[in-house]
């Protein structure tokens, strides 16, 4: 009855496949991150101009990237949804979605208290912050939009939808954010420059951010499993999965 | 005959059936405080972020957000009620409406406008609040959010049964919501300036209890209007 | 090692509070996520478990209320 | 008990009904009958209270009833078209929540939605369930309440064949208990003739 194109298309398959990786990846991350958050807590040298507050940067920055690029990866799984009716993808917009918005909040509360010491305000309305911010509300609507539908099927068409035409809008806004920040080039006191990379301060952030990848991807497979099962409850393997876990 | 149902027991009655619907939809607590920070940021942007302009603004900007987001979430008070019959044996019931009624307006003030003052702070840092002014920023809130979230309720009460009542809501009910706006604001500006505030507290406090009094009689007259 | 001592380490010249309120707040959202996620698929099977219950629990009284019928027209029949 | 006298009622420059003189006595079953948009719900949404007749006045117990309201909805068991059920809430916590509201012991919740075979259901959200199954959870209340005037309009819609019967039994039961029930239908009542009377509203062209 069902001709699937793809081998990972069957629900079933992508379920166990998820399943192995989480403990590999649970294991990656735990090792890079705490390799990668002690040299740069305690090894790598603090930065001449802004001292020891350089250090938020080896969480803050990969927050950042990994924010966006969640987005795009979310944006990713609404085109093959839509072009290519993958019901999977569905559930991976649905998994990403909450780890994205998490990590776009660690970014912002980071680079507040970055900010902070900088600046002596916790809030600067500086280009890379704001966009941020715009991030995590573009996040919080797909997350509403998400959970606004009853039934998951009718809902999870929108949300692609939603996920495309934000990140169409991405850049756009980025940019007008970018030239909005110059207008005002007084309100911020020094350019958000991220410091010289000292090959000392290079290693960290690459582990730390690898580190971080590694854990968001072990987040948003364990959410996919659980959005698989949401979607395909009425299925026969679903249901001896759910018996099983009973005794 | 069954002993007649206190009144307590029914306001109780109401109170939990309306959080537990309230928090079963929790996007409909979400959505507002949503839309109260959005609403902010855009003043932020358009505005321009320099600080000493921000800081003179804020404490109009963050009011006029709270009292939108108010009337944004204040449709769902007897929108769904009326819609599925629910409104017509609240007002049959034993149990006088304005009880019921001040039952429903304490629920929808708990679930939109409590989170909305407890995130209050940390915008009026986004908006770069003088920090004197955020002990009235939390005060004039606190005692103006339940003045908006009762007049509004007479309101919903009068456009509960119009198809198209929301835009002819805001219509009715901001008219009602200046005096509020401007105590408020007056407030905040005079705690900046660490000029004493007390007096406009003390006005606001009073249209608070003049509306705890009146406005359930009021939403009671207008919901027997509406569904007649 | 850049610091002397733990203490060191800890204040990280007068700028330690933004550090550490920065990396404790990104371990609480992660630890607060990481707790959610690992706990979606559970919540899914504990739905669906629920649902089957119901279900059965549905069918067992159909069966009973078409034996009592059965039974009271075979009563009637005879 | 309840009387309605001299009702005039007037619903978009139509006259639905004028001068209209009822009584209702302890026991009685008053059918009221008409074509559609006739007036039938107006009449009982103004006896219940809920409308306001061009002129004319309801009294319970020879009090009007804007005067006596707390007695006489504590005495008033309503049903309108929708079924005043709320769909976030399980059927079980509707239940209760109309009960209580009518001031009414919650104990019996479970027994009584076998009586209107909605067994099982107890915890599924009303969302879930068919429009008749909500009418099924409104109509629950008419096993367990102690209001002896009933209004009931159309309390047969979207119900099965034995759903009905039973509900007449029920019906006959209360008014026997001296209880007064107050009803608009299309189907015809099975109960014998003797026991109800019936009220047939015309369309008047003025």
């Amino acid at each position: 009855m069902w001709k699937w194109l793809h081998p990972y298309a069957n629900p079933e398959v992508a379920y166990q496949f998820t399943g192995k990786l989480i403990p590999w990846f649970n294991g990656i991350a735990f090792i890079l991150l705490s390799i990668g958050l002690f040299l740069g807590l305690a090894y790598s040298p603090a930065d001449y101009q802004q001292g020891e507050t350089v250090r938020i940067f080896y969480i803050h920055v990969p927050a950042a990237i990994l924010s966006m690029g969640l987005y795009f990866a979310m944006a990713i799984a609404g085109l093959s949804a839509l072009v290519w009716q993958l019901k999977l993808a569905h559930a991976a917009i649905a998994a990403i979605a909450p780890v994205g918005a998490a990590f776009t909040a660690i970014a912002l509360i980071t680079g507040a208290a970055w900010g902070k010491p900088m600046w002596g305000t916790w809030w600067i309305w500086d280009a890379r912050l704001t966009s941020e911010l715009i991030l995590l509300f573009l996040y919080f609507g797909v997350i509403a939009l998400g959970n606004a539908f009853e039934d998951k099927s009718q809902g999870a068409k929108a949300v692609s939808v939603l996920a495309l035409v934000g990140v169409v809008n991405l850049p756009i806004i980025h940019y007008s954010v970018e030239w909005w920040n110059t207008l005002h080039q007084g309100a911020t006191v020094t350019k958000f420059a991220a410091p010289s990379m000292a090959m000392s301060m290079y290693i960290p952030f690459v582990i730390c951010f690898f580190g971080c990848a590694f854990l968001a991807g072990s987040l948003i497979c364990k959410r996919f499993q659980g959005q698989v099962l949401a979607r395909n409850s009425l299925r026969p393997w679903v249901k001896q999965l759910a018996l099983a876990e009973d005794n | 005959m069954n002993p007649a149902l206190s009144y307590r027991q029914a306001f109780n009655t109401i109170l939990k059936r309306d959080l537990k619907i309230a928090l079963r939809h929790r996007d409909d607590i979400v959505n507002p405080l949503l839309f109260f920070i959005i609403v902010i940021t855009l003043f932020a942007i358009s505005v321009g972020a320099m600080p000493n302009v921000l800081m003179t603004i804020a404490p109009g900007v963050i009011w006029v957000a709270a009292l939108l987001s108010t009337l944004l979430s204040l449709e769902r008070l007897f929108k769904n009620d009326y819609q599925d019959g629910s409104l017509e044996q609240l007002l049959l019931s034993p149990c006088p409406v304005f009880i019921l009624v001040l039952a429903k307006i304490v629920a929808h003030w708990l679930v939109t406008s409590l989170p909305l003052i407890l995130l209050a702070p940390l915008l009026a840092m986004m908006m770069n609040l003088h920090p004197d002014g955020y002990l009235a920023l939390f005060l004039t809130l606190l005692l103006g959010t339940p003045i908006l979230s009762l007049l509004g309720a007479i309101g919903v009460a009068l456009t509960v049964a119009l198809k198209k009542g929301g835009v002819l809501l805001s219509l009715l009910i901001l008219p009602l919501y200046i005096p509020v706006l401007i105590l408020a604001t007056a407030a905040v500006e005079a705690a900046t300036m660490n000029s004493p505030y007390q007096g406009h507290l003390a006005i606001i406090a009073a249209l608070f209890f003049a509306s705890l009094i009146t406005a359930p009689f009021a939403v009671g007259a207008a919901l027997k209007v509406s569904t007649n | 090692m850049a610091f002397e001592s733990f203490t060191d380490f800890i204040t990280m010249g007068k700028h330690g509070f933004y550090i550490w309120l920065s990396y404790g707040s990104a371990l609480i959202i992660l630890l607060v996520m990481g707790f959610n996620s690992f706990r979606q698929p559970k919540i899914q099977l504990d739905k669906i478990r629920q649902r089957m219950h119901r279900e059965q629990q549905l069918k067992a009284y159909q069966q009973k209320k078409a034996e009592q019928r059965s039974q009271s027209h075979s009563g009637e029949a005879v | 008990m309840l009387n309605a006298s001299n009702l005039t009622c007037i619903r978009e420059e139509r006259i639905l009904f004028d001068a209209l003189d009822l009584d209702f006595q302890p026991g009685d079953i008053w059918q009221i009958a008409g074509a559609n948009g006739t007036g039938k719900t107006s009449l009982l949404r103004i006896l219940a209270g809920l409308m306001e007749p061009e002129n004319g006045e309801v009294c319970y117990q020879q009090t009007a009833i804007q005067k006596c309201a707390e007695e006489y909805h504590q005495d008033l068991l309503y049903l309108g078209h929708s079924p005043g059920v709320k769909s976030e809430l399980t059927v079980l916590e509707n239940l209760k929540f109309n009960l209580q509201l009518c001031s009414q012991d919650t104990e019996q919740c479970e027994k009584l939605l076998e009586q209107v075979d909605l067994f099982g259901f107890a915890d599924t959200l009303a969302a879930h369930l068919s429009a008749g199954q909500h009418r099924r959870i409104a109509l629950a209340r008419l096993w367990l309440t102690q209001a002896k005037i009933w209004i009931l309009d159309e309390p047969f819609t979207a119900i099965d064949k034995l759903g009905v019967k039973r509900l007449e039994q029920r019906i006959l039961e209360h008014a026997d208990q001296g209880g007064i029930v107050i009803l608009t239908t299309h189907q015809d009542l099975s109960l014998p003739k003797s026991r109800y009377q019936t009220l047939t509203l015309e369309r008047i062209f003025s």
